[in-house]
């Protein structure tokens, strides 16, 4: 720092050495109280998203009362509770008797505003989808919000055959078992779940089937 | 010392009103604009900038002789950025609801231009006592103007204020006040009303002091 | 001193001046929207009428309360008011609440006029923001369509009409899709001639489009507006259209039912053509409409509503001083080698 | 002839009404001679004349009072035999006073003038030059220019054609008309003789096809083999301006600040040429015109012959007067003439018509906002963007304004014209000008 | 609780990682520009008028340091700003005289005749080129204020006779009126010089008579009543030539007819409510 | 639909940074007066977002999986270390350059839209490319709607906009109306 004659910085000039230890100092300090910050609050915070977890997933799958985390790597399904970057995941959900009752499988794509994330379960006996329910999304709040919102909307998941495929269709036009009531007016966003669990039955039911074997029992 | 109480009123006074953050120096727009859309949103964003802004003026402005000039930018940010983190680990913990509502914009307090202005313009440049006085106005002041239009927009946009129903289930509400174009929109409008106000206020004394010499 | 004369008046060349002003523009739009007007009080009933009034009301009002003292008369007297009241109105569905028409009037002059400056240096049609208002603020009322009542139903007034103020309607009876809601939801076309006519569900001003080309005509006769526009957004949506149909003729409606139906028409004509909001440049007039035609098609068929034609109109105004910017017409004797 | 089947025209320009009914079939009529005339020294385009006479001094017709100021500047010869009564500010056209030279005339004399022809077969290019700049004549088409600096043309020039400009697109004027119909041979021989001195091959006149009779007589008085065309022009305002013309006639565009000469071209127009053939036929130096005095407040319209430096208050009076109630008087044409303040102007060199009119011609009940509607860009015939230039000069942002390329505006008015909101266009643009003009002349 | 260990040690080795590069980068990348301009800079008024001759505040600081222009040079900054530029640069602050705008006209709406009605964009400069907008003097104020709009700083306004009122506390000399003149009837004249002609026609007599009432009429006496040498007529107007010795009074106003040639304690035109009654009186005496 | 079109069109368009996130405000508002000088902003930030974007990643991917707490911190010590190096570097080779763009890079570091990139894209699990698509795609909807702002705030310099509306009020309503217009790009492509 010799050519501070004209650069008229002020008093002393400190040289590099002590910004360099001040900056170290500062990051030292700091990530020594975020780190206390981070782990006394870290069992209150994953509790809780445990928790989210979990009802999300007893919700969709009625009956269930205890689960499993299942990840699909080298074209078989395995336990694995540590989460990975990257994971192909779903939850197996066992009822009180310990029985395999279903699975529920996250799912995403894009809505009217933005992408919505969506949780549903699926009873593989009966190759019918047991619940629905919306992790995330940004729909219209009084109109794409219904997906979630409308009662009479996530109602139409609660036993819905996956038999040919899901479409969603106007109100009081006829259906089929696997066809489900569009919301009036919400048509895009009632179309965008439906095309969101189709999507993911198409990636997950041919990987159910092909892993039904013992080792997704308990 | 009366005086210098005077002064430190004169401090908090300045940033609800005078010097407000938002209204008047247009800092701060994002958070602002994104997590206004109800009034509880508007408090917790609020309540957060608040700790943030006092706890990091406190110590920089106890620090300010020790932190080299060059480094200084870099020095309060690291400051600014630990606060947030452990402002967003507390606020998951406490209340996870609202924490998810406010999503990402929780750590973007750390770029909000008002905080790190109000550390280089005067935090690193004034006492403690101070300091903590300006940045308790300056939040102060930023929770107003999240409150004002928090409140303006889940009024209109829900027919509610922190969640309680205000008009009864047949309001039509107008969903544009929770949509984007909505908070702009009433953003504009409100620095319209306020620019306004003054504008009255200053044009009655322009009057006052008229009709003073007049009569002199 | 000597006697007095007459003083002379001073005034700049040049002297003589076209007869037509911008007053005179004005009335002949509101005459060219009469028929469809006309058409669409046929179809819809006093109800239509009413949300017509109260949208005029409004504006009117509005550009009233916000005008200096000294200009308010003169201000409404240029008509600009009443049109923007009237296109809005045009635009509306005819069983929308009349309190939701008065605010769409109010936001149209207040937000799309009034903050600009006044008439001529609004950037975006004041007419369509304050469509774009009441739709993003009202969606499901906006886009709650009643069946045509015909004339012998003049004096059934749809409940949802009569709400009261920032109260939710009731909507009496059945709702009626209109004919790019069939084809977007449901794949289903509608007869064309039922699209010329008019004997559609739909705004109150858009389902006749014969009217709407008859008065379009009186337009360019009189030379009120810009022929480039509608000709570029007219011809550049049948052309796109005609691309996509001719790849999938189930899935994607024809070019024809693409100009007829919805608002095409009296955007194309009477909104996109509004000459303050539009470029200035003969080529800039190009962009803008082939941009507009363009962004219609691709809203209506891949986009989430059944009909674009506003926001194309208002994405390509916010574009308009960029296209007047970068078109400007070469200058007498630039740029040019003399051998 | 191909020509005869084309009418020649330009892209853009505007259709104001003619108005020339009341004065187009008109003979040219001599003006009397009244008592007193003012001679401003400056009525040409550049520096002012130089008297050469003191007050007092008796003067003839025609005798040189004022010799140029320099080379941008031409002679001023006395339009009447009297005495010069006073060197002396007096008021002019513009508004402004002009140093003028006040003469009195000689009630008793008979004004003749001596004529005599002179040779202009023999002339050298210089000589020619100097013999136009001792005639004083200058461009009668409005502009005033120096005629004798257009012929000199710059080394490594050469002029390969004439154009003759009988466009006459103003409203209202006919004086170029009735020079055509009442004077084609001396017409065609003032072509002669700029096509011999120049060196120029051809020459074309141009005449708008609303003066059918013109271009038929001119066509009958070319003699066989003389290299003059007549080429008929659309009716269009501003056919005139001669980047216009050129472009109607030949399609070629002059570049933006050429000049024709650029093209290998001189454009003249009708009167000049006269005024060429006057002096070298007839030694008769520029000190009288043809003006055109007509208008809705005129009680007589009639094309006169006028001496310069008539007072407009004299030639009004010899027209019968003003009727009832006349607003507004005009110098020059409708579309780019100046109105006048005070009836004690004097008739200029460049002075083309006197237009009275009873109701203020340009006065739009009221001024709308620009609405964009681009009808002044669909009108202007330069391709400038009008509307921008006005709202720019409105904000004052005349920084701005060169970008847009104001300096190219030739003024024509056509803008302001067609604008229905009443915005007046040309004037904003011609303050703007002004303004920067005056800038760009304080920045060092 | 390997955090604890963990965070700290990245936090802070990325602290020095990036403050190690930055030092080195700083230190071989920085480009050398002189600190005092951007300093300098900041004491400027910051109004970017010009009136030191160049495009704007920062070129004017660039100029300052490099020593070329002195800072007084700058008319806009008041003059302790000019004290603290020149203690920051260690200059000269150069000699610093008190300017202010000065119309060369006074007639008015009261004053002068008007010949023709003007109707048109209410302008000076588009007036005055429509046969010099209806004036009959065609050297006087038009009185359609171009010059209270090009003046930044809110010195001008007009006065109810349509003439334009210099607030002298707020000029500050820039000269923007000089420019925006069509008429080019301001000056910038010293505050100190109080002999000041109102007029600038250079007509004489009757004929300048016949145009304003307050004209000056090229009669002579002003020069003559002043100190020798110190007021001349050059083109039918009366010059006043500071340096030429004698000392300026108020004496050569005193028998003006029309009261062209003033004494000016401070603005211009306050009095002429009773003065040119006054004057009036006389002008009627004397027809 | 191809899931990077998507991810490209969605913050271009439907979710806007500017029109529909609210972030990058400060730019946007500050510097949209002038035409070109928004035109390069909006080049300087698609080039930051996309070394943003590169940061994010190989945090990410490389040291935060042993202490995911310090997300925050890091991204803004490393976003804002890299930019002004590059800064440096881009002073000393092309000073050309530096006037065109690199004025505007310290501008940019403290800005949300870049923070919030980074963490959106962290949030919603983007890898390597989806990142950069992400970050270009939401660069080039800054700059479009920085542009646009740019064109309209130009032309209003022109015209008489009431003085108590100019300035801020004036262009948070401008924002408003386009951002009432970007909204018919919503539920683009994901309707069929
Ligand atoms: C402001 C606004 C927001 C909207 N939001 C949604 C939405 O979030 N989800 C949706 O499916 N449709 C939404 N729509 C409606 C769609 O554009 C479209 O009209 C609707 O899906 C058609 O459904 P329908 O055929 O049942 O009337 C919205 C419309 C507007 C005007
Ligand atoms: C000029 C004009 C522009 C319109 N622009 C839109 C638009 O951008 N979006 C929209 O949903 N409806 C717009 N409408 C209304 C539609 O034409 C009408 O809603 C259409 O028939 C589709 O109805 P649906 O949304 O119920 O299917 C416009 C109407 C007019 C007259
Ligand atoms: C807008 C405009 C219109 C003009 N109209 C005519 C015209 O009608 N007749 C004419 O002789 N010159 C007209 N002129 C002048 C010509 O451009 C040109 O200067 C003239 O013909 C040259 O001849 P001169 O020097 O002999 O006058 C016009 C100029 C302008 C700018
Ligand atoms: C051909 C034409 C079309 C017009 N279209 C509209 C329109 O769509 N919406 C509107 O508010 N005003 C319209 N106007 C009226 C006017 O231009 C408008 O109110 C201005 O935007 C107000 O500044 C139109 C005017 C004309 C001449
Ligand atoms: S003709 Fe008049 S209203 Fe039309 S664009 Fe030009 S200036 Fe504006
Ligand atoms: S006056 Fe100038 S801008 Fe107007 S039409 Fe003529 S050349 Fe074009
Ligand atoms: S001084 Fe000049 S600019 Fe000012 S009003 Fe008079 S004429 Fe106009
Ligand atoms: S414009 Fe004239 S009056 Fe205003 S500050 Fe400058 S010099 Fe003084
Ligand atoms: S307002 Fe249109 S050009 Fe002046």
């Amino acid at each position: 720092m010799s050519s501070s004659r004209n650069t008229h910085v002020g008093k002393g000039d400190p040289g590099s050495l002590k910004l360099i230890a001040t900056l170290s100092f500062a990051g030292l300090l700091s990530g020594l109280i975020i780190v206390l910050a981070y782990e006394t609050t870290l069992p209150t915070i994953t509790a809780y998203k445990a928790k989210v977890l979990e009802e999300a997933v007893f919700k969709v799958l009625p009956g269930v009362t205890s689960m499993q985390r299942l990840v699909y790597r080298d074209r078989a399904l395995t336990v694995n509770d540590q989460v990975q970057k990257g994971d192909e995941a779903i939850f197996s959900g066992f009822d009180a008797s310990g029985r395999l009752v279903g699975y529920a499988i996250p799912g995403a794509g894009p809505g009217f505003q933005d992408t919505i994330r969506l949780l549903y379960g699926y009873i593989p006996e009966q190759r019918k989808i047991s619940g629905m329910e919306i992790l995330e999304s940004r729909e219209t709040p009084g109109l794409g919000d219904k997906i979630y919102k409308d009662p009479a909307f996530v109602a139409n998941f609660e036993s819905l055959s996956v038999d040919p495929e899901i479409r969603a269709i106007k109100k009081g036009k006829p259906k089929a078992a696997s066809d489900i009531d569009a919301i009036t007016g919400a048509t895009i966003s009632s179309k965008a779940v439906v095309r969101i669990i189709n999507e993911a039955n198409r990636l997950w039911l041919p990987r159910l089937e092909q892993a039904s074997g013992p080792e997704a029992e308990r | 010392m009366a005086k210098h109480k005077e002064d430190l009123h004169q401090e908090f006074i300045k940033g609800i009103w005078r010097d407000n953050p938002v209204f008047v120096q247009v800092l701060g727009m994002c958070p602002m604009l994104a997590v206004t859309n109800t009034a509880v949103n508007a408090l917790a964003m609020g309540a957060a900038t608040f700790f943030v802004l006092v706890g990091s003026s406190f110590l920089v402005s106890s620090l300010r002789l020790w932190i080299p000039r060059q480094v200084r930018i870099s020095t309060y940010i690291i400051i600014i950025a630990t606060f947030v983190t452990v402002t967003d680990f507390t606020l998951e913990a406490l209340v996870p609801k609202i924490h998810k509502e406010l999503g990402a914009f929780i750590p973007l307090i750390v770029v909000n231009c008002m905080i790190l202005g109000r550390q280089e313009a005067f935090a690193s440049r004034n006492s403690v006592r101070l300091a903590v006085m300006d940045a308790l106005g300056m939040a102060a002041g930023f929770l107003f103007a999240l409150l004002s239009l928090g409140t303006v927009r889940e009024i209109l946009g829900e027919g509610k204020l922190f969640g309680f129903s205000l008009f009864g289930p047949d309001f039509e509400p107008w969903v544009i006040m929770i949509l984007p174009p909505g908070g702009f929109l009433t953003l504009g409008l409100l620095l319209l009303f306020f620019s306004w106000v003054k504008e009255r206020k200053q044009r009655l004394e322009q009057r006052l002091t008229q009709l003073e010499s007049e009569a002199q | 001193m000597k006697p007095k004369e007459t003083r002379l008046q001073l005034q700049a060349a040049p002297l003589l001046k076209q007869n037509m002003t911008t007053g005179q523009t004005m009335r002949d739009v509101l005459l060219a929207l009469l028929p469809a007007t006309l058409a669409g009080l046929w179809y819809f009933g006093l109800g239509a009428l009413l949300v017509l009034l109260c949208s005029i009301a409004g504006a009117m009002l509005t550009e009233w309360i916000f005008s200096p003292a000294d200009s308010r008369f003169e201000r409404l007297s240029d008509y600009t008011a009443l049109l923007t009241g009237l296109l809005l109105g045009l635009t509306l569905p005819p069983a929308l609440p009349l309190w939701m028409a008065f605010i769409g009037g109010a936001a149209a002059i207040g937000l799309g006029k009034l903050i600009w400056g006044g008439m001529g240096q609004n950037l975006f049609n004041p007419a369509l923001v304050g469509r774009a208002f009441l739709l993003a603020t009202f969606p499901i009322a906006m886009t709650t369509w009643s069946p045509q009542t015909g004339p012998a139903d003049f004096f059934q007034i749809s409940a949802s009409n009569l709400a009261a103020p920032f109260m939710q309607a009731a909507y009496d009876g059945v709702s009626a899709a209109t004919p790019l809601g069939l084809m977007k939801f449901e794949q289903q076309s509608t007869a064309l001639w039922a699209l010329v006519s008019g004997n559609t569900s739909g705004c109150i001003g858009e389902t006749s489009g014969l009217l709407l080309l008859l008065g379009g005509l009186y337009l360019l006769l009189r030379r009120d507006l810009d022929w480039r526009i509608p000709a570029g957004i007219l011809g550049s949506a049948a052309l796109f259209s005609a691309v996509l149909y001719i790849l999938d003729p189930i899935k994607f409606p024809g070019p024809l039912f693409s100009i007829f139906s919805g608002g095409l028409l009296l955007g194309a004509i009477y909104m996109a053509t509004d000459p303050v909001t539009s470029p200035l440049t003969p080529r800039g007039a190009w962009i803008f409409a082939v941009g507009i035609g363009l962004l219609v098609i691709l809203i209506r068929i891949y986009g989430g509503f059944p009909e674009g034609v506003m926001y194309a109109i208002l994405l390509m105004n916010a574009a308009t001083p960029l296209i007047d910017r970068y078109t400007q017409p070469r200058v007498f004797g630039k740029g040019i080698k003399n051998q | 002839m191909l020509s005869k089947l084309l009418k020649f025209s330009f892209a853009h320009g505007v259709h104001p009404r003619e108005s020339k009914e009341a004065t187009v079939s008109l003979p040219i009529q001599r003006m009397p001679f009244v008592r007193e005339y003012v001679m401003p020294l400056n009525q040409q385009l550049g520096a002012p004349s130089k008297p050469v006479v003191e007050v007092g001094a008796r003067v003839h017709r025609g005798e040189l009072i004022a010799e140029p100021g320099a080379f941008i500047s031409t002679s001023l010869h006395s339009p009447v035999a009297g005495w010069v009564r006073a060197i002396d500010n007096r008021r002019y056209p513009g508004g402004v006073f002009a140093r003028s030279i006040v003469i009195e005339a000689d009630p008793f004399d008979t004004q003749q003038f001596p004529r005599a022809a002179r040779d202009w077969r023999q002339l050298g290019a210089e000589e020619f030059v100097a013999e136009i700049q001792r005639a004083g004549i200058v461009g009668m088409g409005g502009a005033a220019f120096p005629a004798h600096a257009k012929y000199s043309i710059p080394e490594g020039q050469h002029i390969e054609h004439l154009l003759v400009n009988g466009a006459e697109c103003e409203p209202f004027l006919t004086n170029d008309h009735r020079m055509m119909v009442e004077r084609p041979d001396d017409l065609l021989r003032g072509i002669e003789i700029l096509l011999h001195n120049l060196g120029a091959r051809s020459a074309t006149i141009g005449v708008e096809t609303n003066k059918p009779d013109a271009i038929e007589i001119l066509r009958r008085h070319i003699k066989p083999g003389q290299p003059i065309q007549v080429a008929p022009l659309r009716v269009k305002y501003p056919q005139g301006a001669e980047k216009m013309l050129i472009k109607s006639i030949f399609g070629r565009e002059v570049p933006a600040g050429g000049l024709p000469r650029d093209l290998g071209m001189v454009v003249n127009n009708v009167g000049s040429v006269l005024a060429v053939a006057d002096w070298f036929e007839f030694g008769m130096p520029l000190i009288e015109r043809v003006v055109t005095v007509s208008g809705d407040g005129v009680e007589q319209p009639s094309n006169l012959l006028v001496p310069l430096g008539t007072p407009l208050r004299e030639v009004l009076k010899f027209c019968d007067g003003l009727k009832e109630g006349v607003s507004q008087v005009v110098m020059g044409g409708p579309m780019m003439g100046t109105s006048v303040a005070s009836l004690d102007v004097p008739v200029l060199k460049g002075t083309s018509g006197i237009l009275a009119f009873r109701k203020p011609r340009s006065v739009q009940s009221r001024e709308y906002a620009c609405i964009r509607c681009g009808r002044c860009l669909e009108a202007c015939p330069y391709f400038l963007n009008p509307s921008r230039l006005a709202r720019l000069a409105r904000a004052r942002l005349y920084e701005e304004m060169p970008r847009y390329s104001i300096m190219d505006c030739v003024e024509c008015g056509s803008c302001t014209f067609s604008c229905p909101s009443g915005i007046p266009i040309v004037q904003l643009i011609r303050t703007a000008k002004s303004q920067l003009r005056q800038s760009a002349g304080k920045v060092v | 609780m390997s955090g604890l260990l963990v965070a700290p040690a990245i936090m802070a080795g990325l602290g020095l990682f990036f403050s190690v590069i930055l030092a080195v980068a700083y230190r071989f990348l920085k480009v050398v520009e002189d600190p005092r301009i951007e300093e300098t800079e900041m004491l400027l008024p910051g109004s970017n008028c010009g009136a030191c001759g160049q495009p704007g505040c920062h070129a004017f600081a660039e100029k300052l340091v490099l020593g070329t222009l002195k800072p007084s040079q700058c008319t806009v900054a008041s003059a302790d700003t000019i004290d603290a530029v020149a203690d920051l640069l260690d200059v000269d602050p150069g000699q610093q005289e008190r300017r202010v705008a000065r119309l060369r006209c006074a007639g008015g709406k009261n004053q002068a005749y008007q010949i023709a009605e003007y109707r048109g964009f209410e302008n000076c400069r588009a007036a005055a080129s429509v046969s010099g907008g209806g004036k009959g003097c065609s050297w006087g104020c038009l009185g359609l204020g171009d010059c209270g709009i090009a003046c930044d700083f809110d010195a001008i306004h007009l006065n109810r006779n349509g003439l334009p009122e210099v607030d002298i506390d707020k000029c500050t000399a820039c000269g923007d009126c000089v420019e925006a003149c069509p008429r080019n009837l301001f000056v910038l004249a010293p505050l100190a010089q109080k002999l000041f002609v109102q007029c600038s026609t250079p007509l004489r007599g009757d004929a300048a008579m016949a145009l304003c009432k307050v004209a000056c009429d090229a009669c002579g006496r002003c020069a003559a009543d002043a100190a020798q040498g110190l007021i001349q007529m050059v083109e039918n107007l009366p010059l006043v030539d500071y340096s030429a010795g004698g000392p300026a009074l108020p004496d050569a106003t005193f028998r003006c007819p029309t009261g062209a040639i003033q004494w000016l304690e401070g603005p211009q035109f306050t009095d002429q409510g009773s003065a040119m009654t006054r004057r009036e009186n006389r002008y009627a005496q004397l027809h | 639909m191809n899931e990077l079109l998507w991810i490209f069109v969605s913050a271009l368009l439907i979710n806007n940074f500017v029109l529909s996130y609210f972030l990058g405000l400060c730019p946007f508002l500050g510097v949209s007066g002038r035409l070109d000088t928004a035109f390069r902003l909006g080049l300087a930030t698609i080039f930051v977002m996309l070394i943003t974007a590169l940061c994010s990643w190989f945090l990410n991917t490389y040291v935060l999986v042993y202490a995911p707490y310090l997300r925050l911190i890091s991204f803004i010590v490393v976003i804002a270390s890299t930019v002004q190096f590059i800064e440096m570097v881009i002073k000393k080779l092309s000073p050309a350059l530096f006037k065109a763009l690199g004025i505007f890079l310290p501008l940019i570091t403290t800005n949300c839209a870049i923070l919030g990139l980074a963490i959106f894209a962290t949030n919603r699990g983007y890898g390597l490319a989806e990142g950069l698509v992400f970050a270009f795609g939401a660069g080039a909807g800054f700059t479009l709607a920085l542009v646009l702002m740019a064109g309209i705030r130009e032309e209003v310099e022109l015209s008489d906009v009431p003085a108590l509306i100019r300035g801020t009020a004036m262009n948070l309503i401008i924002a408003g109306i386009l951002s009432m217009a970007f909204m018919g790009f919503a539920g683009l492509f994901s309707a069929t």
